[in-house]
């Protein structure tokens, strides 16, 4: 494995230490390891079946690993459930966007909410501190719609935007949970080229003044390459390559996993 | 046909579709919210029932008392099944639910030295020697029935005492139901309905939501419980088949499921089912033997259930999509 | 497309577009296989390869175009023919994820596969197979599921081929299989060709695919966007610059 | 003397005629239309005993106004609705309330089960006034349940059916037996076989196995593998024969159950019911039943026969028949269909209070007694039922049956218990 | 060791008969995601219909099972083209399913019992000889449905095993759009399913009326419960499984009898015993008994 050029601290905001795992007799994740600076924009590439979804199923709490380990800001969450993840500031988007269809555009949004008193059974019977934080709330949600154009869908259900307005929801509705870090899988996929454009001045924006960190799963390299600090390149459930972007145009492991190795001795 | 126009029966219809209605309202928030098939809920109102006979008749409880611990006991007998079934996928969770209901029916059935067993709640063994645990509220019934008499003369009677207090209360839970779904609570519930991963990411304890969509439900079915406890003054294992679920989840069904205002009127409407056919005497069916009719009757409100899901699976007020999305 | 072009093609597939959904993937795709030949689409993740096939059975949605099977004459409109059917038009599919029966033992799943009009008798058609893969023939009782990722690929080819198909429909084979496997899976392929049945894979591992293949397609965001003879187009530089986005 | 003969004659001939006048013209004057609802099981696992309890009710109504058309007695006495209740108490109530606010039945014949029994009573007989005979209702909780004397039934209470067990098992076999008893576990079975325990033990002897099964169960070996693993001096077995159809072939097959040393309840006093659970299982079992005095049981049945063709008889029939027979005999008694009146005239004329014997046989006598206004007791198809305080009949006479080999019923009247 | 041996026994014949009627209930499942609430009283018809041709036409017993089984696959059948077909197409989900099969055994039984009535019925059948067996006493009737049990479970699971339309079924239960693929027909794979479990339905009926001795028209639906017991057990869907949970359960609760289990659970709790063994199943080990994790993708 090659290793990267790029720094490392002493103290990652996420660690992931040789984790592993197996379905059946596949093994999608085998033995990967990296770490991700605070307020960094890093990108994972890699052909179909590389493991990347898988990966961030594991840091994410979905799925639970078989070995090794992840720290998130210096605590261990691989042992934790996946709303436990979420609720310490890691959150994530999904591979062709899980919008839920019978809510409305906002309700997706004011769903993410942390901390909601309206979320806790007893918070009915504190109507009012519901009430107050429901409106901030809204006001909140309406204002992320804006920011990627789906406002005059707010009151509509989700279930009628298209798939690149899901994908621009699952992002926004992430955004709303107040991360410190976001995993995006696939977020650009089918979304068309200015919406694109805008949902990347809203990450630089994150970026800059609320200090969140991006781990990116993308197949649009021109994409990647554009905006990513740093690229990690899987393949086999392994990490192949691990640098500066333009490093890896070079890498002949790289462009073998992409397009296939030659037959030895071809 | 003159005994059709008689009130007074309908005045009992209306109060046990009152009863039906709290019971089935127990049932909207655990699958109209939550998306959760409970086909277990009569074991809550038996849970409930039989906890205030026990308690009053035994060991001498206040009505109120046992009434609260009557409902409390169903809630904690659905964070029982929840806690030890909830993580099921939903048609096995259901199958877990009816066997839960079951298995209470069987013990109520079999601890004949608390329960009164097949003899019923009369044969609870109590100090005074009579199993009955309704008088402190016949109390409030009678004061009812004596404000009530001035106007409806010899029509007054203890049904309907019970239907100005069930209706009432029916309303409140519908409202306070509906209070409910719109927290943003019942928001992460519906989302859990369709899909656990997203509110999972979103840091929400999917578990936990639905565990308390199942308790909140139960304790309805306890509350229909005590409902059904005062009404019937006596309960008995038979009263608790699991057939009686299902007459809840028509309910629901009529009232299209995630309409918990439509539930009033659905209950009405299946109580009027239930009641009306008691009345296919005329002809041509009054040709037919009384056992006969009494088979049209089962055989009819079978139909009726089978053409509403096939024709209007939505119900009378609910979207088709809600329940195509099941 | 001239007459005799599509006389000489077994399966053609023209101007097809389609989707998931309203998500539309194919922006009209045209593709020629030749009887006997081994012909391979490639191109990067999303340029909509595997929804091709999904969209031949039924699983993706076709919104445009045709496919059409030509045999010895006989010509069949395949968009029109129920999935259940297509195997019985010579069509064959092995889909890239689940296509097992795990809960049937590997006789079984070949079982399944077979039919009854292909010329041999299951018996006959089990021998061929177990003749050709033997590590299957050693454990005909097994539960599918119990098997490898590799062995598992091969038994859904296994699978395929009980129906006697005219061509083959290939949905990334190599994917997840370790790289030892990958070269028996391509060998395995050449020779399945080479018993007469025609193939038309959707493949990752490009050049690999492109080396054995008589002719390759490029695709990108859904449209044809290079093309040429296998061997050749496995060493074209331009396929690099297609998959790293560089335009 | 001869004036005072005089007078005395006089005197009677004119009492006799005042009584006469009496007798007839009010009861011209105001007729008596009672209306009854029945509540029965007519559909669900019971329903074949409750379709014979309402055809046999329905036969007791024709029965009386034929009689009282044919002595020229004004009134009716009508079955104006008869509702299913599938054995559940809640559906019971359903039904009560039907009758008794939309039919307005003056009284009620049923329901079959305890349970539904009470939950009817407690519910709508007892708060709405009305009279009640329950048809198979067998629960001593019915005779403590305060039911403001509105509830009344034909069917013997599981304590005196226990006492009259327990009787006929002390002349068989001795105070002092080990007797293993087998239920089926519903509330006539659990309490019967409680009650039976108890005055068992208290007469001095023991029990041994006591297994109650449920009626639902999908077989019943084990069941008896459990009661006959150790022969006991005596077997009790309460039941009702749709489910000893099961448990008996189980019973015999284990091949080490004597029936002969087997008592039964009244349920299988009846040579049909012998047929259907087999005589090869069933010859030699005793049991007790209720008779009425002078009569032949077959006598009903063949009659009922005749005027319902169609149905199909059960052993607790004849308890509907007596419970409307009586109803309407107590309306013409009082010439009132008011609770308070039938309540009174219901002890009347089941014997509570004395009086001649007239079996239901001689319904136009039956009528005019009635419609006279005097007492007396009915003897009737199931049993002589006079009501006591509690509403309970205390029937005077239990006969000792025997099924013998050929599948007869027979008995013995030096084994008759009498109370 | 002789009670071990009668338990044994008296479990292997109840199992068999929950082992065949859910296999039934299982493969509708597997196939058409149908909780078949109905199934209850398909057993009841089963059982009627053939004491209806053997006892009151006096034909043949075992024709008469034969045609009983005919008009269980032949109602079946008719309720799929009526009823069925038409909620799949308008995508029923698993609530409309439970509901409408409710409805349906709401609507069986009341027919059943105007057509048949309401009386105790039993086949024409020695139900008293017994043999003696290891010390263990064995009903005639009960030979009977352990031999012919055994029979039909060997038959079935050769038919699922062997037939071309049983692996077919079997593979489409395992994976829908594969066998779609594979060339399997599903318009044959459905019509099999019905007719099979219609048939088995029937027949369960039969043996349980001829193990009862006697039947009324409540036969069926209160076993119900114990049936979907045996599914669960043997892992829903799993039509070995079915057989497998079938006769487990059935031991399961004849031998919590015996005194080591508890004291012997009392004869009145057996009920609970297999709805208890349902919920402990579904708690420890949903996926069955003999199921196995599939991949999650």
């Amino acid at each position: 494995m090659e290793q990267s050029t790029v720094k490392q601290s002493a103290a990652p905001i996420l660690d992931v230490r040789d984790i592993s795992v197996s379905f059946g007799g596949v093994k999608p994740v085998r033995g990967v390891s990296f770490s991700i600076e605070k307020n960094t924009f890093t990108s994972i590439i890699g052909p179909n079946g590389a493991g990347k979804t898988s990966l961030f199923n594991l840091i994410s709490g979905a799925n639970k690993i078989d070995s090794g380990e992840i720290y998130f800001k210096g605590d261990p969450i691989h042992s934790i459930h996946a709303y436990q993840v979420a609720q310490r500031g890691l959150v994530r988007t999904f591979q062709g966007a899980k919008v839920i269809r019978r809510l409305t555009v906002v309700e997706n949004l004011m769903m993410a909410v942390q901390g909601n008193p309206g979320d806790n059974l007893w918070g009915f019977l504190n109507p009012s501190a519901r009430k107050r934080f429901e409106i901030s709330t809204r006001e909140e949600a309406m204002l992320r719609l804006e920011q990627v154009g789906l406002s005059k869908f707010a009151n509509d259900f989700a279930g009628i935007l298209s798939g690149g307005q899901r994908k621009l929801l699952d992002l926004s509705r992430a955004l709303m949970t107040s991360p410190s870090m976001v995993l995006l899988d696939e977020p650009f996929a089918g979304v068309n080229p200015t919406l694109v454009e805008k949902l990347l001045e809203v990450i630089a924006d994150l970026r800059k003044n609320n200090e969140i960190t991006f781990l990116l799963i993308e197949h649009d390299l021109e994409t990647v390459m554009n905006i990513s600090e740093r690229v990690i390149v899987m393949a086999e459930g392994k990490i192949i390559a691990d640098g500066l972007p333009n490093s890896i145009y070079d890498n002949e492991l790289v462009i073998d996993a992409y397009l296939g190795s030659r037959r030895k001795g071809a | 046909m003159e005994a059709f126009i008689q009130p007074g029966f309908w005045v009992f219809v209306l109060t046990m579709a009152g009863i039906y209605g709290i019971f089935a309202l127990g049932l909207q928030i655990q699958y109209g919210v939550a998306g959760v098939m409970n086909f277990g809920h009569v074991g809550m109102m038996a849970i409930s029932g039989y906890t205030i006979a026990v308690l009053v008749i035994k060991y001498e409880w206040s009505f109120w008392w046992a009434a609260l611990a009557g409902v409390s006991a169903a809630a904690l007998g659905g964070a029982l099944l929840g806690l030890a079934t909830l993580r099921l996928s939903g048609d096995y969770f259901a199958i877990a639910s009816i066997a839960f209901a079951e298995i209470t029916r069987y013990l109520i059935l079999n601890a004949d030295g608390v329960t009164g067993g097949t003899q019923g709640t009369l044969a609870i063994p109590n100090p005074k020697g009579f199993g009955g645990y309704t008088d402190q509220v016949d109390v409030i019934l009678y004061w009812i029935m004596d404000r009530l008499y001035p106007i409806f003369g010899d029509e007054t009677s203890r049904d309907m005492a019970m239907l100005s207090v069930v209706w009432p209360f029916l309303f409140l839970f519908i409202w306070i139901s509906s209070r409910l779904q719109k927290t943003s609570w019942a928001t992460v519930l519906r989302a859990t309905r369709e899909d656990d991963d997203v509110p999972a990411s979103l840091g929400k304890n999917v578990f936990r939501f639905r565990l308390q969509a199942l308790v909140i439900g139960s304790a309805f079915g306890g509350i229909a419980g005590v409902f059904w406890a005062v009404q019937f003054m006596l309960l008995a294992p038979e009263d608790f088949l699991r057939i009686v679920t299902f007459y809840g989840w028509m309910i629901l069904i009529l009232a299209g499921a995630t309409k918990v205002k439509g539930l009033a009127i659905a209950a009405i409407f299946f109580g009027f089912l239930y009641g009306a056919t008691r009345f296919l005497d005329f002809w041509p069916i009054s040709e037919l033997s009384s056992p006969e009719r009494a088979y049209l009757r089962i055989f009819l409100i079978g139909l009726v259930l089978v053409l509403l899901m096939v024709k209007r699976p939505q119900g009378l007020f609910g979207k088709r999509e809600e329940m195509v999305l099941e | 497309m001239s007459a005799e072009d599509s006389t000489q093609a077994l399966l053609t597939i023209e101007n097809l577009e389609g989707g998931y959904g309203d998500i539309k993937i194919l922006n009209g795709v045209n593709i020629k296989v030749p009887a006997q030949s081994i012909v391979t689409i490639v191109g990067p993740n999303g340029a909509g390869k595997s929804t091709i096939l999904k969209g031949i059975y039924g699983i993706a949605r076709v919104t445009g175009g045709a496919v059409t099977i030509n045999k010895a004459g006989v010509i069949t409109n395949v968009l029109e023919t129920k999935p259940h059917n297509l195997s019985k038009i010579g069509i064959g599919y092995v889909p890239q994820i689940d296509n097992v029966f795990p809960a049937l033992s590997i006789d079984e799943n070949l079982d399944v596969g077979y039919l009854d009009f292909a010329g041999k008798t299951l018996e006959e058609m089990k021998e061929d197979i177990y003749q050709r893969y033997p590590d299957l023939a050693g454990r005909i009782k097994d539960r599918a599921g119990a098997l490898s990722g590799g062995q598992r690929q091969m038994l859904a080819m296994a699978r395929a081929l009980m129906s006697a198909p005219d061509v083959l429909l290939l949905d990334e084979p190599s994917a997840g299989l370790a790289p030892a496997l990958v070269d028996q899976l391509f060998d395995e392929l050449v020779k399945i060709n080479q018993s007469g049945v025609t193939i038309l894979m959707v493949e990752q591992n490009a050049r690999r695919a492109l080396e054995i293949s008589d002719y390759g397609y490029v695709l990108d965001m859904g449209r044809n966007r290079h093309e040429g003879e296998g061997r050749s187009l496995a060493n074209d530089p331009e396929i690099v610059g297609i998959y790293f986005g560089k335009k | 003397m001869k004036t005072k003969r005089g007078i005395f004659a006089v005197s009677t001939v004119v009492v006799a005629a005042a009584a006469m006048f009496a007798s007839t013209i009010p009861a011209q004057a105001a007729a008596v239309n009672l209306k009854i609802g029945t509540i029965h099981p007519l559909t669900g696992g019971n329903a074949d005993y409750g379709i014979g309890l309402n055809s046999a009710a329905e036969f007791g109504a024709e029965s009386v106004t034929k009689a009282m058309k044919k002595a020229k007695i004004a009134g009716s006495c009508k079955i104006v609705a008869q509702e299913d209740d599938q054995a559940t108490p809640a559906l019971a109530v359903e039904a009560a309330t039907k009758l008794v606010k939309s039919d307005k039945v003056n009284a009620i014949v049923g329901p079959l089960t305890s349970g539904s029994t009470l939950a009817a009573a407690q519910s709508v007989a007892v708060p709405n006034n009305v009279v009640m005979i329950a048809t198979a209702a067998s629960s001593p909780a019915v005779t403590t349940f305060a039911d403001k004397d509105l509830l009344f039934r034909t069917y013997p209470s599981d304590a005196f059916q226990a006492k009259v067990i327990v009787k006929a098992l002390q002349n068989s076999i001795g105070k002092k037996g080990t007797i293993n008893i087998g239920a089926r576990n519903d509330a006539f079975g659990t309490a019967l076989a409680n009650v039976l325990t108890n005055e068992w033990v208290r007469g001095g002897g023991d029990v041994g196995q006591k297994v109650l099964w449920n009626p639902e169960n999908a077989t019943f070996d084990s069941e008896a593998k459990l009661l006959t693993d150790k022969a006991p001096d005596a077997w009790v077995f309460v039941d009702f024969p749709d489910t000893f159809a099961k448990v008996g072939p189980a019973l015999k097959r284990t091949g080490k159950w004597d029936p002969t040393k087997t008592f039964m309840t009244e349920a299988f006093n009846n040579e049909a019911v012998i047929q259907t659970i087999g005589v090869d299982i069933m010859a030699g079992v005793k049991g007790t039943s209720a008779i009425s005095i002078g009569i032949k049981a077959d006598r009903w049945k063949n009659a009922r026969k005749k005027a319902k063709p169609n149905t199909k008889e059960t052993f607790v029939d004849g308890s509907g028949y007596d419970a409307t027979v009586l109803l309407c005999l107590a309306a013409l008694h009082g010439k009132s269909v008011k609770s308070d009146s039938l309540k009174k005239s219901l002890r009347a004329v089941s014997g509570a209070n004395g009086g001649k014997n007239i079996p239901w046989t001689k319904m136009a006598a039956l009528v005019k007694a009635a419609a006279a206004g005097q007492a007396f007791t009915y003897q009737g198809a199931w049993t002589t039922a006079k009501f006591d305080k509690a509403g309970d009949t205390v029937g005077a006479l239990f006969k000792v049956y025997n099924v013998e080999a050929d599948g007869k019923i027979t008995s013995d009247p030096k084994n008759n218990i009498r109370f | 060791m002789t009670d071990l041996i009668q338990y044994l026994f008296n479990g292997l014949v109840v199992g068999s008969i929950f082992a065949i009627a859910a296999v039934g209930i299982s493969l509708l499942y597997s196939v058409l995601r149908l909780v078949n609430f109905a199934a209850g009283d398909f057993l009841t018809l089963g059982a009627f219909i053939t004491y209806f041709f053997s006892v009151t036409i006096e034909i043949n017993f075992f024709l008469a099972i034969i045609i009983s089984m005919g008009a269980g696959m032949a109602i079946s059948w008719f309720l799929e083209l009526v009823l069925w077909r038409n909620l799949r197409r308008n995508k029923a989900g698993t609530l409309a399913l439970f509901l409408v099969a409710t409805g349906v055994a709401l609507m069986l039984r009341p027919i059943i019992q105007y057509v048949f009535g309401t009386e105790t019925r039993k086949f024409n059948v020695d139900i008293l000889k017994t043999y003696d067996f290891l010390g263990a006493r064995i009903a005639h009737t009960q030979l009977m449905v352990l031999i012919f049990g055994s029979l039909a479970i060997m038959t079935i699971a050769l038919f699922m095993s062997k037939a071309r339309i049983g692996k077919d079924m079997r593979a489409y239960a395992n994976n829908p759009s594969l066998a779609a693929v594979s060339g399997v027909n599903v318009d044959r794979v459905v019509m099999a399913t019905w007719l099979i479990s219609g048939a088995l339905g029937s027949l369960a009926g039969v043996f349980q009326g001829l193990v009862q001795g006697q039947f009324n028209n409540a036969m069926g639906d209160t076993l119900l419960l114990s049936f979907f017991a045996a599914v669960v057990l043997g892992t829903i869907g799993d039509a070995y499984g079915a057989l497998a949970g079938g006769i487990l359960l059935g031991l399961f609760m004849e031998l919590s009898q015996l005194a080591i289990f508890f004291g012997g659970v009392p004869s009145n709790y057996k009920p609970v015993v297999a709805f208890a063994t349902l919920v402990l199943v579904l708690l420890f080990k949903p996926e069955g008994l003999f199921g196995y994790r599939t991949r999650k993708v």
